[in-house]
């Protein structure tokens, strides 16, 4: 191995752990299932142990799990994965929750300059993408909405911080909170059971 | 920005008849995104866009698209009169008592521009990242691990909420019920404002018949029937009514 | 690597290829999916280069596959323990005690507008998710129920306020009828613009 010998026990049967694992594995469910106190570095060197091959060790917001490289994809796209595509909207919507989180449905709209249409919401929510995350305490107490782990790691994100661009975004202050009483002012639908 | 219609990003559709043009509006996800689109055909930076020239093809948008007697929703048409009126604020002279001032009007739709933009490319860049399950993947076979904490019956929070929502929609049946709402009839109108003139000798408001502590629709109600009441009241001569001009306060007094 | 440095991309796009195959693989079908004519010594030199981890490759008459060392069985699921679905009366209780709690059975079935079977119930107990609270002081006594603790964590709510709430549902397209809500799905046209 390049990283100095054999893997210890330890190490093989954190590797063991992670490939037989069916869905992304904490820290400590990884702790459990190997019967030990806590990893400690065992993970990122694990990692490192992988670096460069054909599947990588990647930890998507505090879950960790193999997957394929990301240059290999030609070789291993499915197509019919592709079948359903997301909508502009859907991407639109899913792309102002996972930069602005939490937010309501309000702002997305105040944002977009549209209503969402039904569905939007129900779409990424399905897509296990999304979720509800109480309520914003404002009056009507809209839900609030933001990103899950399986966000996280469909999109191969290690976290929130490593959303393209974000801190750019922040920096230009282009994610500052919503103006919403000037946003309704200028909008306002002449109606609103759309 | 000269050549005006060509300008334009439209996407052009031919009528089955073969004469009209027509433009599409369904295209644009709503005004802002209309405008969006035209301030990229300025090509510059969105934060260097000229507002007013965007104002402008806007307007001109609008007026085309009414030219060719197409459906326009109400809410680019909102917009359109909210966009001339600041163009009007910003080639007038500036009038320090508007606030906002018009300028900061429009730094604010750039403002908007800008973010909406942002979200867009965010959205592009975000779906063209490698997708899990499309471009790379986690183990096809997994052996599975033994249980830790895991409920061995599985169901997510989207899959409650959305039973929930089957159960409520089953179980929904659509009754209409007209909310009541508080208002004052003709004859309470009649009989309140036949009592109150009959002890008035001066000009009174109409207003000043309306019962204290009124407010919204309730007072709506009061004044268009107390209005009401005093047509009817004059006719039968019991009262008079007076006003200065056009939208002046509507002066009431007893005949007796 | 122990087998002589950096692991070429023809072993990578194989590795990779092992890795994410639904089922056990031959030579000829590997060789189509990573593109190449023949897979020579590969397979053999990909094997050596797991030698002695926590996970191995082997070859069951002619079909390979990775699969976890033998002497890391212990921290694999012995019994296949399958986890199930809830069913669709289970899942529709179990949202309506969450929405509605404390209610009885009978109240549950007045929402519901169908009956439901003791079994139902019992399941919901048996996962922990719902609890008897007590009984309703009314004629019979009936025994009603709410949801627990495990029922909040599972599916990852704080409280029982952040349950979206009725104009939510509705607004997400969730209180629409099933096939219009499908036709609603919005996943339709590819969008060039976005």
């Amino acid at each position: 191995m390049s990283e100095g010998g054999e893997p210890d026990d330890f190490l093989r049967a954190l590797e063991a752990a992670l490939f037989a694992a069916e869905s992304p594995m904490t820290d400590a469910e990884l702790a459990t299932v190997i019967g030990v106190e806590r990893l400690g570095d065992a993970l990122l060197r694990l990692q490192a142990l992988y670096a460069g091959r054909g599947i990588e060790l990647v930890d998507r917001g505090g879950r960790w799990h193999f997957q394929t490289a990301g240059d290999l994809a030609h070789i291993l796209r499915r197509t019919r994965e592709e079948s359903r595509k997301l909508s502009r909207a859907g991407i639109e919507t899913l792309a102002i929750i996972a930069y602005h989180e939490p937010v309501s449905r309000a702002e997305i709209e105040s944002i977009r300059g549209v209503q969402i249409s039904k569905g939007t919401l129900d779409v990424l929510l399905e897509a296990g993408w999304i979720r509800p995350a109480g309520r914003r305490e404002v009056p009507g107490r809209p839900i609030i909405y933001a990103t899950t782990p399986t966000f996280l790691s469909h999109f191969g994100l290690d976290s929130r911080r490593d959303l393209p661009g974000i801190a750019d975004l922040k920096a230009a202050g282009l994610l500052d909170p919503v103006d919403l009483a000037f946003a309704q002012l200028e909008m306002e639908k002449p109606d609103d059971h759309a | 920005m000269s050549d005006h219609d060509d300008n334009f990003d439209l996407p052009l559709v031919q009528e089955p008849s073969g004469d009209v043009l027509t433009l599409e509006l369904d295209g644009w996800e709503g005004p802002l995104d209309l405008l969006l689109s035209l301030a990229r055909v300025q090509k510059v930076d969105l934060r260097e866009i000229s507002i007013l020239a965007l104002v402008e093809q806007y307007l001109r948008f609008i007026e085309n698209a009414k030219a060719l007697k197409l459906e326009i929703a109400a809410d680019y048409l909102v917009m359109a009169a909210w966009l001339a009126y600041l163009k009007s604020g910003l080639l007038l002279p500036g009038d320090p008592e508007i606030d906002p001032s018009p300028e900061e009007l429009a730094m604010r739709l750039q403002l908007r521009l800008q973010r909406l933009n942002a979200m867009r490319e965010a959205g592009a860049r975000l779906m063209a990242r490698d997708r899990l399950g499309r471009d790379v993947f986690t183990r096809g076979l997994p052996e599975g691990l033994r249980l830790v904490r895991k409920a061995a019956w599985d169901a997510s929070l989207y899959d409650l909420i959305a039973a929930y929502g089957v159960v409520r929609a089953r179980a929904e049946v659509p009754v209409h019920v007209v909310q009541r709402r508080r208002v004052m009839t003709l004859e309470q109108a009649i009989d309140r404002v036949a009592r109150m003139v009959g002890s008035a000798i001066d000009w009174a408001m109409l207003e000043s018949f309306l019962p204290p502590g009124a407010e919204g629709e309730y007072r709506r109600s009061a004044l268009a029937s107390s209005f009401v009441a005093t047509l009817e009241l004059a006719r039968q001569g019991r009262v008079a009514l007076m006003q200065e001009s056009a939208f002046a306060p509507l002066m009431i007094r007893g005949t007796a």
